[in-house]
């Protein structure tokens, strides 16, 4: 089977590498090593400690130049993880790197497997298939593209103001585009932050102008992506402007508009405050939003509702920055890298009723008490509670929407920190006695423990233990009135029952409810729970499944602020890596028409997405732009002569690989 | 539930599973049950290629003439193609497929397409498990050993049908 | 839609009042069903106590039994009792979510010539009138609205948990719909779904008597007039006990408890005979219902 | 009737205090007493390998009508069955207070299956005969069981008769009068109900003729 079709002469190395105990405990390496030596084609087969190590990696070079090798095979971990590495060693060892095949017996056959027979019986015919595929592997050329060095960052929170003010400072140009009114995110809407307590806002809004003015930003609010093409490099986006019905460029910020609209008092709930307190159809969403332009919500403005409105706002405006005509603007742009920093929503607290949300007025979520108690907030920082009470006793309940099967499976990280915070803010807000109910205590992060202690010796009531209840049914005397928070003091063993004012419910953390959208639009995966996936857990965690797109901040997972700006400036880093190198080594799996077999039939024209393939009209042949392919093969499979080959994935590879894997089926 | 890994094996024969799964998906997720260590059935063999669009119903019927057992073929799920819609071609060709192999008397359970995530190694273990099973009741499909009977019923058909000529030309 | 209906032990003794009523209520709202034939206990909760797979089989010597006696199509068996309800749902859960359970279950009818091929779907009385057939289909016949009546509804444990799909199971809603369209005004208190004890009232009373006198006391707070349920069980503790609540707990509570489906037939004018009413120890007091015509509701 | 223990603080008398003060208790546990693989074997039989993922939160507890009545709250029988405190566990009163109300079932954040388990633990409570000789509730399990063995349907008149005749006689009379209120109501009938096909019953429950529980 192997006498045609193969490129030079065959002098097979097989490498095995144990991975430490990874491999070896479960495959029989030696067995391995011992087996391929008897195929055909094999000059050489060893075993090795670590393959990737640079010992391991020299020894394929020294192989090549000694032995006059002409295949590598290397049977280690996933080619996902060294692929890369072993086709540099063999490229380095003076042979076109893809005459490499890796086999994967680590996370395809030791981790998962006990039998170690059968282990050793699968990665023997898994050698045995790369040993047959190398037959027809080719000398390809690497194929680079050029990176274009501008940069959009989706996402106007601390993750995407950070990601774009570190890649600006550097030089290059940021596209910053923001869904809401006003960057900041939830950052702008928190009081202090733990466990420094500085006040958010002091921290955050220096960054926010910084965003707005420097010359290196192209900041677009209240704008969404509409569109995304193109690939690593060359980007093409397509922004969606929604009119905010002020112009922009004329607009000061001095507000006079809002103060003279016809509504005297706000009557649509506030989403800054959420919806603690009312705004008026013309409003800003808080002070020091950036930019600082108003804007008009048509959902509540009258003109827009009935045209017959006095319009005192655009009277009130000298600059006539009112526009009621504007319309929604499309924009479109080139950039070579992508950053989302879409950030996450908050846990919809409705969902477990048992916690009264919604229907007991003073349960409050962490983000509304955020705002209750900010000096800027709806109060104006003094603690009133929905029926106009200062509360006396407070419940904070840890974990709401987090740690549970029945809504949220994971640990939303932050909960436990910014709950001792508003316990914290909540004493020293009102003196009041302050509860907290949690299941474990999270506090590892730097400088946490520390806080965690601060708040014990500030005489904050710790009991572990689920809340099961907040009602108010009182059985005593001392309970009528309040909200009664059941838990089981689990330190203790006993059932108690603590009767107070304000409940806490410090909901967690979950992916924006648009997020498969967004993931669909920019072609990357998400995790089961629905943030978006890290190319690699641990070694690639900013990184995506798409090259050139990159993730930063609690749209990946939960975090709090210090990790998501860490975050931002690793994927700032990861972006300007590319911007610098100004190209990107693509893999050379293209496919590419065989003239002389092809029909002309045009099967494969509408199956290509990407429109790469054409039809010579004069030849009536088929022909593919390398330039375009992407490398799915789809064509290929599809063609009725068999004349698209696809680089890497030849269908004589492919066979070779099923009859390696097949070939000792005993016979039955 | 037990394992396929410490079933009991009483005979020597073993289901042999070919799986196709896609760069992007199916084969990152079972890279994933490696690293979580999820524990399977040592039965089912990977190939990898760029997507599921890429697996020519060819490489099916290869796998199957040459000893598998049964064909496992893994993409993204409808809608998150790496390439779009690759996973959209492969559904519609293993369709027509389903329908041959029903004609060639292949039982429904030896081939399957799953879906599956990247996330989903949890998937990729369940799938393989009981997929090894399935195929386990069936027993072996042994479509070579068919083959060559089946050539040599060819071979007495032609010595029939030549050895009549020669007897006509006698 | 036609139902088959499974009457429960209980209703056919202290919950009698239950039966009666529900029947009248039925049938003056043409609603058909018939008895599932030689029906066996479900085993409550007791028997589960003792073997599990015998109580599985018990319960589903009824399910099996449905499907001979309806050949085709889903089955909707109707079960007016809380713990029937319960067992019935759960078997009928656990034979599809474990197979094992299965097995083992049809193994034990296959000797007694029976088999269960999972066309059961269980269904509480009040599921039934409420979102088969309507609310607004009540209203229509209703002659006698049940105006400033204060109703607390008491749903009880099993019949919302953890099985049920027609409401929610801390904070159901569905009875206080039906009270509301009957005219009357449904209380809200948080303990519509707070366990009664179920028969720890006749094992462990101390217990038992507690858990009613937390109940009784916090719906006589919250203004009721009348206490609702949809299980005998529930009725039977909150009604016979009150007496020996007040002795040793010195309380003052005085509620009627009554069935639903006894409010609706009153709303719908039919005798109280029919209803069962006077099996109840202390007869909701009604007389401030009138009929739209003026004159005062006859059978009260 | 009285409880068999008292377990909450809050209920003892000052003397049974000054009591306790004085005298000493032992209280250790050493791994040998311990049957290990109790909790894996109980998890087995209450719907999967759920129990083993508790996280103590005590979420079942907090929503338990009963836990105040308990001698150790359920989230602790969850931890003792893990952690192999077989004869604690089998003799506690938790397993038998437990009403089977599910709210621990609906609200567990591990989705475990209490009330299987507290199930699960009953019987095999009854199997080791472990369960305090005249605690009302296993003896009403039984004589439900045995009256419904024998025809197929329960009588609850007469199951409070047995009942009370194998706990408590006397009883029998402090319950007359509310019993006598019931007849007159037509709510407790001297007629025993019972299947046509005893023969199904019995074939489904064959091997339990006697009554006896396995």
């Amino acid at each position: 089977m192997h006498g045609n079709g193969h490129n030079g002469p065959i002098r097979i190395g097989f490498y095995v590498c144990h991975c430490g105990h990874n491999i070896a405990s479960i495959v029989d390496v030696k067995a391995v090593a011992d087996y391929v030596k008897t195929l055909p084609g094999v000059t050489l087969s060893c075993e090795y400690k670590y393959m990737c190590s640079d010992p391991g990696q020299e020894l394929i070079q020294k192989d090549i130049k000694e032995l006059s090798l002409t295949r590598i095979i290397v049977a280690s971990c996933s080619p996902l993880l060294h692929e890369h590495t072993f086709r540099v060693a063999v490229e380095k060892g003076g042979l076109n790197p893809y005459y490499f095949q890796m086999v994967n017996i680590r996370e395809n056959v030791s981790w998962v497997h006990t039998d170690k027979k059968a282990a050793t019986e699968k990665a023997q015919d898994l050698a045995r298939a790369a040993v047959q595929r190398v037959f027809y592997h080719k000398a390809l050329e690497t194929k680079h593209v050029k990176i274009h060095p501008d940069v959009l960052v989706v996402g106007g929170g601390i993750a995407g103001i950070h990601a774009a003010l570190t890649l600006a400072n550097s030089g290059k140009k940021v596209y910053l585009v923001e869904r809401d009114p006003t960057i900041g995110g939830h950052m702008a809407m928190f009081d202090k932050t733990f466990p420094t307590l500085d006040c958010a806002a002091c921290i955050l809004t220096p960054k926010m102008s910084q965003v707005k003015n420097h010359p290196n930003i192209t900041l677009w609010t209240y704008s969404e992506v509409a569109n995304v093409d193109g690939y690593v490099g060359n980007y093409k986006i397509t922004v969606r402007r929604k009119p905010r019905y002020i112009n922009e460029d004329l607009c000061v910020g001095c507000m006079d508009c809002i103060e003279k609209c016809v509504y005297k008092e706000g009557k649509t709930p506030d989403e800054f405050n959420v919806g603690l307190s009312k705004r008026k159809p013309v409003y800003i969403p808080f002070p020091q939003a950036t930019p600082q332009i108003v804007l008009i919500d048509p959902e509540t403005c009258i003109e827009f509702k009935s045209g017959r409105c006095k319009k005192t706002c655009v009277e009130a405006c000298d600059r006539k920055a009112i526009d009621f005509n504007q319309k929604e603007e499309i924009k479109e742009m080139d950039v070579g890298t992508i950053i989302l920093a879409t950030g996450y929503q908050t846990f919809d607290a409705k969902r477990i009723p048992f916690y009264g949300y919604g229907k007991y007025p003073n349960v409050y979520t962490s983000l509304e008490v955020e705002r209750l108690v900010n000096a800027s907030g709806p109060t104006g920082g003094e603690l009133i509670l929905r029926d106009g009470r200062h509360p006396k006793t407070v419940g904070i309940i840890h974990c709401v929407g987090s740690r549970d099967k029945n809504t949220n499976r994971w640990c939303s990280r932050t909960c436990c920190m910014y709950s001792l915070k508003l316990a914290h803010l909540l004493k020293e807000h009102t003196e009041a006695e302050v509860y907290n109910f949690y299941i474990d205590i999270r506090a590892a992060g730097k400088a946490y423990e520390e806080f965690y202690d601060k708040l014990l010796d500030e005489n904050v009531h710790f009991i572990r233990g689920r809340v099961a209840e907040v009602s108010d049914w009182a059985v005593r005397p001392s309970e009528e009135g309040k909200l009664i928070i059941r838990a089981e003091d689990t330190m203790i063993g006993i059932v108690r029952r603590i009767p107070v004012d304000m409940v806490v419910l410090a909901v967690g953390m979950e992916p924006q409810s648009d997020s498969q959208d967004v993931r669909r639009m920019f072609n990357i995966s998400c995790s089961t729970e629905g943030f978006f996936l890290e190319r690699h857990p641990k070694l690639a965690p900013v990184d995506t499944f798409t090259d050139g797109i990159f993730i930063a901040g609690a749209c990946q997972g939960p975090k709090d602020i210090p990790d998501s700006v860490a975050q931002a400036g690793a994927a700032a880093a990861q972006a300007l890596t590319l911007i610098d190198t100004g190209e990107i080594e693509l893999e050379p799996n293209t496919a590419f028409v065989v003239q002389e077999v092809c029909s002309g039939c045009r099967t494969c024209l509408t199956i290509c997405p990407y429109n790469a393939i054409s039809r010579d009209e004069v030849k009536q042949k088929a022909y593919i732009n390398e330039a375009l392919c992407k490398g799915c093969g789809t064509c290929v499979a599809a063609c009725p002569s068999g004349s698209i080959k696809q680089n890497l994935f030849e269908d004589e590879m492919i066979f070779s690989e099923i009859n390696g894997l097949l070939e000792n089926t005993p016979a039955v | 539930m037990f394992t396929a890994d410490e079933h009991p094996k009483t005979n020597t024969w073993e289901p042999r599973i070919v799986a196709f799964f896609c760069n992007w998906c199916t084969y990152t997720a079972a890279d994933l049950a490696g690293v979580s260590r999820l524990r399977h059935a040592p039965n089912a063999r990977i190939i990898r290629v760029m997507c599921s669009g890429r697996v020519d119903p060819q490489f099916i019927l290869d796998a199957f003439s040459k000893g598998a057992d049964g064909v496992l073929v893994g993409g993204c799920h409808p809608g998150d193609c790496h390439y779009m819609e690759g996973n959209y071609k492969a559904l519609r060709r293993v369709q027509l497929l389903k329908r041959m192999l029903k004609q060639m008397n292949i039982e429904e359970y030896r081939f399957r397409l799953e879906w599956i995530s990247a996330s989903e190694g949890e998937r990729v273990k369940t799938v393989i498990n009981e997929m090894t099973e399935q195929v386990r009741k069936l027993g072996p499909l042994g479509l070579p050993k068919k083959f060559q009977e089946w050539d040599k019923e060819m071979d007495l058909l032609d010595q029939t049908v030549n050895g009549k000529e020669e007897a006509v030309h006698a | 839609m036609k139902y088959l209906s499974y009457p429960g032990c209980s209703l056919r003794s202290t919950g009698r009042a239950y039966e009666e009523s529900l029947v009248a209520v039925f049938q003056a709202l043409e609603i058909q069903y018939e008895e599932l034939k030689d029906w066996n206990c479900c085993g409550a909760t007791s028997y589960v106590s003792i073997d599990e797979m015998d109580a599985f089989a018990l319960a589903a010597r009824n399910l099996a039994l449905a499907e001979t006696q309806s050949p085709e199509g889903t089955i909707n068996l109707i079960a007016p009792c809380s713990a029937c309800y319960l067992v019935l749902s759960k078997t009928e859960r656990y034979l599809e979510d474990y197979p094992d359970v299965s097995a083992n279950v049809n193994a034990k009818l296959d000797k007694a010539g029976l088999h269960y091929n999972g066309r059961v779907e269980i269904r509480h009385p009040l599921d039934v009138l409420v979102n088969d057939y309507g609310l607004e289909n009540i209203t229509k016949r209703i002659t006698y609205p049940l105006k400033g009546l204060k109703v607390a509804c008491y749903y009880g444990c099993q019949v919302v948990r953890p099985f049920a799909k027609f409401d929610h199971s801390h904070y159901p809603v569905t009875m206080d719909k039906l009270v509301r369209a009957l005219g009357a005004e449904s209380v809200d208190w948080p303990l519509k779904t707070r366990c009664c004890g179920g028969s720890l009232t006749g094992t462990t009373q101390e217990a038992g008597l507690r858990l009613n006198r937390l109940l009784l006391k916090e719906a006589q707070k919250r203004g009721a007039d009348i206490i609702l349920t949809c299980c005998p069980l529930c009725q039977h503790n909150l009604e016979c006990y009150q007496e020996r609540i007040n002795r040793i707990y010195k309380e003052e509570i005085d509620l009627p408890v009554a069935y639903f489906t006894q409010l609706i037939g009153v709303a719908l004018g039919l005798p109280e005979k029919e209803l069962g009413m006077q099996r109840l120890f202390k007869k909701p007091s009604l007389e401030h219902i009138t009929h739209p015509k003026g004159e005062i509701a006859n059978a009260w | 009737m009285q409880l068999p223990t008292q377990p909450s603080i809050r209920q003892d008398e000052p003397s049974q205090k000054i009591e306790k003060m004085k005298r000493v208790v032992r209280r250790i546990k050493f791994e040998s007493e311990l049957d290990l693989e109790f909790g894996e074997r109980v998890a087995e039989k209450a719907y999967g390998q759920k129990l083993l993922s508790c996280i103590q939160c005590g979420t079942c507890s907090a929503t338990c009508p009963l836990a105040h009545y308990m001698d150790y709250t359920p989230r602790k029988i969850i931890a003792m069955t893990r952690e192999g405190f077989k004869e604690e566990v089998l003799n506690s009163l938790t397993i038998w207070l437990c009403a089977s109300c599910y709210s621990c079932y609906v609200q567990c954040p591990r989705q475990i299956h209490i009330t299987d388990v507290m199930y699960a633990l009953k019987r095999e409570a009854i199997r080791m005969g472990f369960h305090p000789k005249r605690l009302p509730i296993p003896i009403l399990a039984q004589e439900f069981y045995k009256r419904v063995l024998k025809d197929g349907r329960n009588t609850e008149s007469w199951l409070l008769v047995s009942l009370y005749l194998r706990t408590n006689p006397f009883k029998m009379f402090k319950e007359a009068l509310l019993g006598l209120k019931l007849f007159l109501r037509g709510r407790l009938t001297i007629g025993k109900e019972h299947v046509h096909r005893r023969d199904q019953i019995h074939a489904i429950l064959e091997h339990k003729k006697g009554g006896q529980p396995s």
